[in-house]
C-alpha cells in the first residue's frame, strides 16, 4: 500500500515541527457539529490524547451542523494558521475531499477520523468499521430474539457513509436468520424526534414488532420512548455507545448498542498526530473491533467521558489493523 | 378545486363571516385529506392512529399557536425553533439539579417568556424588522445553547414529569388534552378578550390602531412574550416526550411552524388568522406526514408536497377574499 | 441659465384664446361614480391652446376626480374625449400621455429613493450608445435644464427623500414640464410652496403659455386665479357651476358660486351661549411636526373651528394634542390637570381624533363594521377585559341605529361601506369609548351632501350633551355654519381667533390666506 | 422663512457611518491587532474567495428585497441547480451544458417564484416559502439524498484556478459585483426596480408596465442561484443534496446588514458588498483566533441586531 510513501512524506515537516517547536505543538480538530454527542465524545477523546502528551488542541466546528460550506472555509482559514497537524472528521466524506486536498497541499500532516474519506492523502485512518458494528448488533438483537419475529429499521441520513454501511449490516444479519420478517425499513436522519415521530407511524400499520434495529441511539431512544407511549414492548438496538444508550440499558430499556467509541477514535487520531509530528512509528489505519455493549459488559462505559483515560500506544498497536 | 367553486356559490344568503368561510372550507380540506387516507390504508382509520395524529401535531401547534398571534400583529418569531433548544436545555439542567419537575416546568416557560420579550422590546422599541431581529436572535439563542450545552445531551428525567409528554389519561395522550387547553386558552385570548381584540386591530392597521388608542408597543412586547413562552412550553413538552434535551432540538419545527400557521389562513400582513385556523394546519400539515409514512412513501417528497399546500392554501384564501 | 430666465420675462402673456377655434382637449359629458358618492357629474370642459383655465371649487367638488380622469387614473363612466376636435379614447396614463397631457399631482407620484433626476425622466430614460445602459450624463444633463428653467437649486443627483415637500413639489413640476406637455394640469401647485418659488413657477407658466401650451389649474388663491387666469371654471358637488372670463366676474362672485352649496343644515344648531368647563388648554405648544406656539382653549358644549389653508398646521395641532407627534415645548391640559403622553394616554383622557384619511388612519378596512365600532371603546365596555361578541355586537347595533349607519348588517365588512357610513363608523367606535373631547379633522371630505348634514347633526349633537369638539375644515362654510368660534392658522402658527360674531367666510379667507 | 425654504436642503449627510461599514472596519483592526495572519496576502484572499457565493446570491438578493420582495428559495435553488449541474457533467463531461441546466433551474424557479408574487399576489414570503420546499424536495429526489460525485477535475479550476494570479472566484465576484452596480444604477431596469419598491403607482403613470420587471428581478435571481452553483459544485468537486440549504438567510442577514431596508426600495449594493464582507472577516477572524464555534454563533446573531439597532438610530434622526 501507499501508506508507507505517504508517511515518509510527512516525516520531513514532522521533523522539522518538532525540531523547531516541540513546546507548542497545536493539534487542529475538526468535527462534524456541535449538536451530536458523539462527536463531543470524540473532541473529549483528543483532548485527553493532547493533554497527556503535552500538545495544545484547537477545534473547529461548523457554526451550522454539518455545514459542507463551513468546514471548507475553516479548513482555508486554519491553513493560515499553519497548525502543527490536523485531526479531521468530515462533514461529508465526498464533498469534503477538495478541502483535504488544500491541506495536503499546505503540507500540513493530516489524520482522518471517523468517515474515512473518498480522496485526500493522510497519515492514517481511525474508524470503527460501520458495516461489522452493524452486522453484530444486529445479530445480537436477532439472537435475542430467538431468530424470529418482525423488526424495523430505522436509517439514519441518506447518503451517510455510517448510515450506508450500518444498514447493509443489519441487512445482511437478517438474511442469516430465514425467520425474521423485516417490516420496514424507514429513515429518521439520525434523529430523536423522527425517530420518535417514524416509529409511532409504523406502530400504526404494524401490530406487532417485536425488534427495532436504529443507526444510532439517538432513533433507538425515540424509538424507546414511542413504545413507551404505546404500551408496547420491543427489543432495540442502537449504535454509537453514547452516554445516554448506556443509561438505557442500565434501565433495561435498551438490549445493547454497537460501540463507535468515538472517544478511543479521538484519542488514537490525536496521539497518531502528534506521534507523527515528534517523529514516532505510528499506525496508518487503526479500525476499531465491534463490540456488542449489553447488560453484561456495560460497566467499563458507564463512566463520565473526563474521567477516561486513553489507552497506552502499545494498546493502540495490539488493536490496528495496519501498521508501518 | 370543488372547494373554491363553493367559495363563489355558497357565499350570498347565510351571512357567515369570510375567516368563518376559511376555516370551513380548511375543516374540509382536513377531512378529505382523511378520507383519502382512510381509503388508502386500513392503518389509517384507528383510533390510535387518529390519537397519533393528535399527538405529533401537538408538538407543532404550540409553536404555530404563539407565532399565530405574532403573525396577526403583522410580525414574524424565526427565533421560536431555537427559543426551544435552549428552554429545553435550561429546564432539563434545574430538573437535573434540584429534582423538581416543577421548578423546572417554570425555568423552561420563563426562559421561552424572557427571549419572547427581547423580541417584543427589540421590535417595538428598537424597531428592528421582526424578521430580522428574531434572525439575530436565533444565532444568539444557538450560540448560547451550544457552548451551554457543549455537545453533550441531558437525559432521564422523573416518570411523573414524563407523564407530560407520553402519559394518557382516560386513554388519551396527555399532550393532546394540553393541545385542546391551549387550543382553547388561545382562541379564547385571541377571540374574547380585549387584548386579542387589540391585537388584531394592530394587524388590521398599525396606524388607525394607534390613533385609536391602543397602546401599540406594549401589545407587542406581549405577543412575543406569548410567542416565546407558548416555544417554553413546546420545550417542556418536548422535554417529556423525547426524554433528553439536546442543542438543537426545536431547529426543524421553525418552518413548519410558520407553514401551519399559514396553511392555517393567516396573512403575513397581519389581522388575519385565528388559532384555530393554525390548529387546523397543524394537522393538514401532520396528516400529509402521518399519511406519507403509512403509505411507505419515500421521504424525499415531503418537503415539496408541504411547499406545494402552503402555496395553495395562500392562493386559495386569497382567491376567496378577493371574490367577496 | 440667468440669460434664459430674462428673456423670458418679457415675453407678453399669449393672446385671449379664441373660443371658435377647436380646443386642444374637450371632455363632454364627463360622469364618475364611485360608492355612495357621485364624483363627477356630467361635466363638460375644454382648453384652448395658450390658455390657463382655472378650476375653482371646494374639497370635494370633483376637482381630484377630474384630473384623475383627464390623465387616465380613472377611467369616466361615462362622457366623451375630443383632442383638436377628434374623438379619443383615454383608458390609461400612457393614453393620456400620448396626447400630450401631463398632470402634477397633489400626492407626489415620485419615487422616494431615486435622485431628482431619474424622477423626472421615469419611464422615458434616454438609451446610450451602448445597448441597455441609460445615458446618464444627458439624464442630468436634462434634468439640470428641466431644473434651471423652474429654479430649483438641488443637486439632479439628490434623492427625492431628502428633499423637503415644497421642493418635492417642484420636482413633481418639473416632472410634468419636462415631458413636453400640451396640456399641463396642475393641483394646487403652490400650496406648498414659497412666494419666490410660486414667483418663478408663475414665471415658467407664462413661458409655456407663449408656446402655445394649454394649462389647467386648480387653485384655492383667489390672487391667483385672477393674476393668471385667461378662463375660470367653478365645480361644486362633481358638476359645472359655470365658467367666466376673468375681466367679467368679481372675487366674491366666484366666491357665492363656490360656496353656495347645497348644504343641508335642516337642524338648528344651538349655539352655546354659556360654555362650559374647560376641556382643553393648549398653552404655547410647539410640537417636532412643525408647528409653533401654539394656543388655544376648547370648552365643553362648544364647536371650535379650526382652519386655514391645507398646509398651514391644522393636522399638525391636532396630532400634537392627540400625542400622536411629540411635543417639544407648551403644555396641554385636559379637562383642568396637565397632560402628557402618547395616543394611548390621550384616549385615556377622553380625547377622540377622527382623522382626516380614514381609510388609512381612521379604520381596519379588513374588518367588520363591528370590529372598527369595538375597538376604541373596548376596556370601556369590558371592563373585566374579557370580550364579548355579543356585547360587542349589541353596542354596535346600537350605534348603528342611533348614527344611522347605512350597513345590512354588523359583521359587514367595512371597506364596503360609503365614505359617509365609514366617516360615522370612525365616529361612532370614540362614541362607544366615552370620549368627551372630539377631534375631528376634515369631517366631511369625501363624503356626499346628504350624509355631511348628519354628520352635522351628530356633532351638533354631541355638544348638546357636553362634549367638546375641535374641528378642522377646509371647507369655510361649514366652519361658519357649525362652529362657535374659530382659530385660523397659516404657516403653523395660528394668527387669530374669529368670534361666533366675527365668523364670515370673507374673515377666514382674509385672515388665513397669503397677504397677496 | 421663504429664504430657508428655498435654500438648497443638503441630504442631510449623516455624520454617522452606516452600521455595516463600522462593523467592518472594527472587525478589520480588532482582528488585525489580535491574530497575526490575518492581514497576510494569502488570508485576505481567502477571506474575498470564501465569500464570492454568499455575494452571487445576496446580489439578486438586494434587488428583490429592494421591491419590497423576499426570495426564501434561494439556497435550496442553488442547491437544486448544483445537483442538476453536477448530474449533468457527470453524463455528459460538458460543463456548458451542466451551466446551461443550472441555470435553466434557476430561471424556471426564479419565474416560478416572481409569477406567484407578480401576477397571482401571493406575499413573496408565502410563494418562496412554497418553492423553498419545492426545490429542497425535488433535490432530494434526483439525488436520492446521495452526494453526487464523479465530476471531472477541470470543474474545479473555476473555483480554485487563477488568472493573472488573481483567484477565479475574486474575479467572478468582482465581475458580478460590477455587473449589479451598473444594473441597479445605469440601467432602467435598476431604476424600476427602486421604482417598484418605492412607489408602483409612480411607474403605472409612467406608463410602464411593472409586472413583467418583477418577474424578470425574480429570474435574476434565479440564474445567479445558477451561477453560484457552478462555484458551489465546483468547490465540493460533487453535488451534495443539503449543500447551500439556508444560505438564503444569510445573503438576507447580509443584505439587512448592508443597510438595505425591507420598505420603499432603499437599497444600497455596496452595502450588501459590505455585508458580506463583514460576516466573512467575522467568522475567518473568529476561527483564526479560535474562538470556539458556539460563541462564534452568538457573535453572528449579535452583529445583525448591532448593524440594524445602529442603523434604526440613524433613520430615527433623521
Amino acid at each position: 500500500m501507499s501508506n508507507f510513501k505517504i508517511l515518509a512524506a510527512a516525516l520531513p515537516f514532522a521533523v522539522m515541527a518538532t525540531g523547531a517547536m516541540a513546546a507548542d505543538e497545536t493539534i487542529a480538530v475538526f468535527t462534524k457539529n456541535q449538536t451530536n454527542p458523539y462527536f463531543q465524545t470524540v473532541r473529549v477523546g483528543a483532548d485527553a490524547a493532547a493533554k497527556s502528551m503535552g500538545a495544545k488542541v484547537v477545534h473547529y466546528i461548523p457554526t451550522k451542523p454539518d455545514s459542507i460550506p463551513e468546514q471548507l472555509s475553516q479548513i482555508e482559514d486554519v491553513i493560515v494558521k499553519k497548525p502543527s497537524a490536523i485531526v479531521f472528521v468530515p462533514v461529508d466524506y465526498k464533498a469534503m475531499v477538495p478541502g483535504v486536498e488544500q491541506i495536503n497541499d499546505a503540507k500540513i500532516p493530516v489524520v482522518n477520523v471517523t468517515d474515512r474519506s473518498a480522496g485526500g492523502k493522510f497519515l492514517a485512518f481511525v474508524g470503527a468499521d460501520d458495516y461489522s458494528l452493524g452486522l453484530e448488533t444486529a445479530r445480537y438483537l436477532l439472537k435475542e430474539m430467538g431468530g424470529k419475529g418482525n423488526v424495523v429499521i430505522l436509517e439514519g441520513v441518506k447518503g451517510s457513509l455510517t448510515n450506508v454501511d450500518r444498514v447493509r449490516g443489519f441487512n445482511d444479519a437478517l438474511k442469516e436468520f430465514k425467520d425474521v420478517k423485516l417490516l420496514a425499513s424507514q429513515p429518521a436522519n439520525y434523529q430523536r424526534l423522527q425517530g420518535l415521530q417514524v416509529m409511532e407511524n409504523l406502530m400504526q400499520s404494524h401490530p406487532q414488532i417485536d425488534g427495532i434495529l436504529a443507526a444510532n441511539d439517538a432513533m433507538a431512544v425515540g424509538a424507546i420512548e414511542a413504545l413507551d407511549g404505546a404500551n408496547r414492548k420491543a427489543k432495540v438496538v442502537g449504535i454509537n455507545g453514547t452516554k445516554e444508550a448506556v443509561d438505557a440499558i442500565k434501565a433495561n430499556k435498551l438490549l445493547a448498542t454497537g460501540d463507535y467509541n468515538g472517544f478511543l477514535q479521538g484519542c488514537i487520531g490525536t496521539m497518531a498526530a502528534i506521534r507523527a509530528l515528534r517523529n514516532e512509528t505510528i499506525v496508518t489505519e487503526v479500525v476499531l473491533k465491534p463490540t456488542v455493549v449489553n447488560a453484561s459488559n456495560y460497566q467499563p462505559y458507564d463512566r463520565p467521558l473526563e474521567s477516561r483515560a486513553c489507552p497506552s500506544w502499545s494498546e493502540v498497536e495490539a488493536i490496528s489493523t495496519k501498521t508501518n | 378545486m370543488s372547494i373554491a367553486s363553493n367559495a363563489s356559490a355558497g357565499a350570498p344568503r347565510i351571512h357567515l363571516s369570510q375567516d368563518m368561510q376559511q376555516i370551513i372550507y380548511r375543516l374540509l380540506a382536513a377531512g378529505l385529506l382523511c378520507l383519502a387516507l382512510s381509503l388508502a390504508t386500513d392503518a389509517f382509520l384507528t383510533s390510535n392512529n387518529i390519537l397519533n395524529v393528535l399527538r405529533q401535531a401537538s408538538l407543532l401547534f404550540f409553536l404555530a399557536s404563539g407565532l399565530t398571534l405574532v403573525i396577526l400583529t403583522g410580525g414574524l418569531d424565526l427565533s421560536v425553533g431555537a427559543n426551544i433548544g435552549l428552554s429545553a436545555c435550561l429546564a432539563a439542567t434545574v430538573i437535573k439539579a434540584t429534582g423538581s419537575p416543577i421548578l423546572g416546568t417554570l425555568t423552561g416557560l420563563a426562559t421561552g417568556c424572557v427571549i419572547g420579550i427581547c423580541n417584543g422590546l427589540m421590535v417595538a422599541k428598537l424597531r428592528i424588522p421582526s424578521f430580522i431581529a428574531t434572525y439575530g436572535m436565533l444565532w444568539v439563542l444557538h450560540g448560547i445553547t451550544y457552548y451551554y450545552m457543549a455537545g453533550e445531551t441531558i437525559h432521564g428525567f422523573p416518570p411523573g414529569f414524563r407523564q407530560i409528554g407520553s402519559g394518557h389519561f382516560l386513554g388519551i395522550p396527555i399532550p393532546v388534552y394540553l393541545m385542546v387547553g391551549f387550543l382553547v386558552a388561545g382562541t379564547v385570548f385571541a377571540q374574547r378578550t380585549v387584548w386579542g381584540q387589540q391585537i388584531y386591530a394592530i394587524g388590521a392597521n398599525p396606524v388607525a390602531a394607534r390613533l385609536t388608542g391602543i397602546p401599540i408597543d406594549r401589545r407587542l412586547i406581549l405577543v412575543y412574550a406569548f410567542s416565546g413562552a407558548m416555544a417554553g412550553v413546546a420545550s417542556i413538552v418536548f422535554l417529556a416526550r423525547l426524554n433528553s434535551a439536546e442543542g438543537d432540538i426545536g431547529e426543524a419545527l421553525t418552518l413548519p411552524a410558520i407553514a401551519a400557521v399559514l396553511i392555517g389562513g393567516a396573512s403575513l400582513f397581519g389581522g388575519v388568522g385565528s388559532v384555530f385556523g393554525t390548529f387546523i394546519g397543524a394537522l393538514i400539515l401532520t396528516l400529509v406526514l402521518n399519511g406519507m409514512n403509512l403509505l411507505s412513501v419515500n421521504a424525499n417528497w415531503q418537503p415539496l408536497v408541504t411547499g406545494v399546500i402552503v402555496i395553495f392554501a395562500v392562493w386559495l384564501d386569497m382567491y376567496g377574499r378577493r371574490k367577496a | 441659465m440667468r440669460a434664459v430666465m430674462d428673456t423670458t420675462a418679457l415675453i407678453e402673456p399669449a393672446p385671449p384664446p379664441a373660443p371658435d377655434r377647436a380646443p386642444l382637449l374637450e371632455l363632454r359629458g364627463i360622469s364618475k361614480n364611485f360608492p355612495g358618492v357621485k364624483a363627477l357629474d356630467d361635466v363638460s370642459f375644454g382648453v384652448w391652446p395658450g390658455e390657463v383655465h382655472m378650476l375653482l371649487g371646494e374639497n370635494g367638488a370633483g376637482k381630484s376626480s377630474l384630473m384623475k380622469v383627464l390623465c387616465g387614473a380613472y377611467q369616466a363612466d361615462a362622457g366623451d374625449y375630443f383632442h383638436n376636435g377628434e374623438k379619443i379614447e383615454i383608458r390609461s396614463p400612457a393614453d393620456a400621455r400620448r396626447f400630450g397631457i401631463a398632470v402634477i399631482f397633489q400626492e407626489f407620484s415620485l419615487v422616494p429613493y431615486l435622485d431628482v433626476a431619474q424622477n423626472i425622466f421615469l419611464g422615458r430614460e434616454f438609451a446610450s450608445a451602448i445597448p441597455g445602459i441609460m445615458d446618464r450624463r444627458r439624464l442630468y444633463r436634462e434634468a439640470q435644464a428641466v431644473l434651471d428653467l423652474i429654479g430649483l437649486d438641488v443637486d439632479p443627483r439628490t434623492k427625492v427623500h431628502s428633499l423637503g415637500v415644497a421642493q418635492q413639489q417642484m420636482v413633481e413640476i418639473g416632472k410634468a414640464l419636462s415631458q413636453d406637455a400640451r396640456i399641463l394640469v396642475m393641483d394646487e401647485p403652490t400650496a406648498a410652496l414659497s412666494d419666490r418659488e410660486t414667483e418663478r413657477l408663475f414665471e415658467v407658466m407664462r413661458q409655456l403659455q407663449a408656446k402655445g401650451v394649454a394649462i389647467v389649474y386648480i387653485s384655492h388663491r383667489m390672487a391667483e386665479v385672477f393674476a393668471l387666469g385667461d378662463r375660470i371654471t367653478v365645480l361644486r358637488d362633481g358638476k359645472l357651476v359655470g365658467s367666466a372670463l376673468p375681466g367679467e366676474t368679481s372675487p366674491d362672485e366666484l366666491v357665492r358660486m363656490m360656496v353656495g352649496r347645497n348644504v343641508d343644515m335642516s337642524y338648528p344648531r344651538r349655539f352655546s351661549t354659556a360654555p362650559g368647563e374647560l376641556v382643553l388648554d393648549v398653552r404655547n405648544v410647539c410640537a417636532a411636526n412643525g408647528i409653533r406656539d401654539i394656543s388655544l382653549t376648547v370648552r365643553s358644549g362648544e364647536i371650535v373651528g379650526l382652519c386655514g389653508l391645507v398646509g398651514s398646521g391644522r393636522t399638525e395641532v391636532a396630532r400634537a394634542i392627540f400625542g400622536a407627534d411629540e411635543v417639544t415645548a407648551g403644555e396641554v391640559h385636559l379637562f383642568g390637570k396637565s397632560h402628557s403622553g402618547g395616543p394611548a394616554a390621550t384616549t385615556r383622557a377622553g380625547v377622540g381624533l377622527i382623522p382626516e384619511s380614514r381609510k388609512s388612519e381612521g379604520l381596519a378596512l379588513i374588518r367588520t363594521v363591528s370590529d372598527n365600532l369595538a375597538v376604541a371603546g373596548l376596556p370601556k365596555l369590558f371592563p373585566n377585559m374579557m370580550f364579548s361578541r355579543g356585547k360587542a355586537r349589541r353596542s354596535a347595533e346600537e350605534l348603528i341605529k342611533r348614527l344611522r349607519i347605512a350597513t345590512p348588517s354588523p359583521n359587514q365588512n367595512v371597506a364596503l361601506l360609503s365614505g359617509g357610513n365609514q366617516q360615522k363608523v370612525v365616529i361612532g367606535k370614540w362614541l362607544a369609548a366615552g370620549t368627551r373631547l372630539f377631534i375631528f379633522d376634515e369631517p366631511t371630505r369625501g363624503i356626499d351632501v346628504g350624509a355631511k348634514s348628519e354628520i352635522f347633526a351628530l356633532i351638533d349633537q354631541l355638544v348638546a350633551e357636553g362634549a367638546a369638539v375641535l374641528m378642522i375644515s377646509s371647507e369655510q362654510a361649514e366652519i361658519v355654519h357649525v362652529c362657535d368660534r374659530a382659530y385660523v392658522m397659516r404657516g403653523k402658527r395660528i394668527v387669530g381667533e374669529l368670534s361666533r360674531a366675527e365668523l364670515s367666510e370673507e374673515n377666514i379667507v382674509r385672515m388665513g390666506m397669503h397677504d397677496d | 422663512m421663504t429664504d430657508h425654504a428655498l435654500s438648497p436642503s443638503r441630504p442631510l449627510r449623516l455624520p454617522s457611518v452606516p452600521g455595516v461599514a463600522i462593523s467592518l472596519v472594527g472587525l478589520v483592526l480588532l482582528f488585525a491587532f489580535s491574530s497575526p495572519g490575518f492581514l497576510s496576502t494569502g488570508n485576505l484572499s481567502n477571506i474575498l474567495v470564501q465569500s464570492v457565493i454568499l455575494l452571487l446570491i445576496a446580489l439578486p438578493m438586494t434587488l428583490i428585497i429592494m421591491t419590497e420582495g423576499l426570495d426564501l428559495s434561494m439556497g435550496a435553488v442553488l442547491t437544486l441547480a448544483s445537483l442538476v449541474l453536477a448530474l449533468i457533467i457527470v453524463s455528459t463531461q460538458s460543463l456548458i451544458l451542466g451551466l446551461l441546466g443550472a441555470l435553466a433551474v434557476g430561471l424556471a424557479f426564479g419565474f416560478v417564484n416572481g409569477s406567484l408574487v407578480a401576477v397571482l399576489g401571493i406575499p413573496p414570503f408565502v410563494a418562496t416559502l412554497g418553492t423553498l420546499g419545492a426545490a429542497q424536495g425535488l433535490a432530494l429526489i434526483v439525488s436520492d439524498g446521495q452526494s453526487v460525485v464523479g465530476i471531472p477535475r477541470f470543474v474545479r479550476q473555476a473555483y480554485s484556478g487563477t488568472v493573472a494570479g488573481i483567484p477565479t472566484p475574486i474575479l467572478i465576484g468582482i465581475g458580478f459585483y460590477a455587473l449589479f452596480h451598473v444594473l441597479l444604477y445605469y440601467t432602467r431596469f435598476g431604476t424600476y426596480i427602486r421604482a417598484l419598491g418605492g412607489n408602483r403607482d409612480a411607474l403605472t403613470l409612467a406608463g410602464v408596465r411593472w409586472r413583467p420587471i418583477l418577474i424578470a428581478v425574480y429570474m435574476l435571481g434565479g440564474s445567479m442561484a445558477g451561477v453560484a452553483a457552478l462555484l458551489m459544485t465546483a468547490r465540493m468537486n460533487a453535488g451534495h443534496p443539503t449543500a447551500a440549504i439556508g444560505m438564503e438567510f444569510d445573503a438576507i442577514a447580509a443584505v439587512a446588514l448592508g443597510g438595505t431596508s425591507f420598505e420603499k426600495g432603499n437599497g444600497w449594493i455596496f452595502g450588501t458588498l459590505l455585508g458580506v464582507l463583514t460576516v466573512g472577516v467575522l467568522r475567518n477572524g473568529l476561527n483564526l483566533m479560535a474562538i470556539p464555534s458556539s460563541v462564534q454563533v452568538a457573535c453572528i446573531g449579535a452583529l445583525v441586531i448591532f448593524a440594524l439597532f445602529i442603523d434604526g438610530m440613524r433613520s430615527h434622526k433623521s
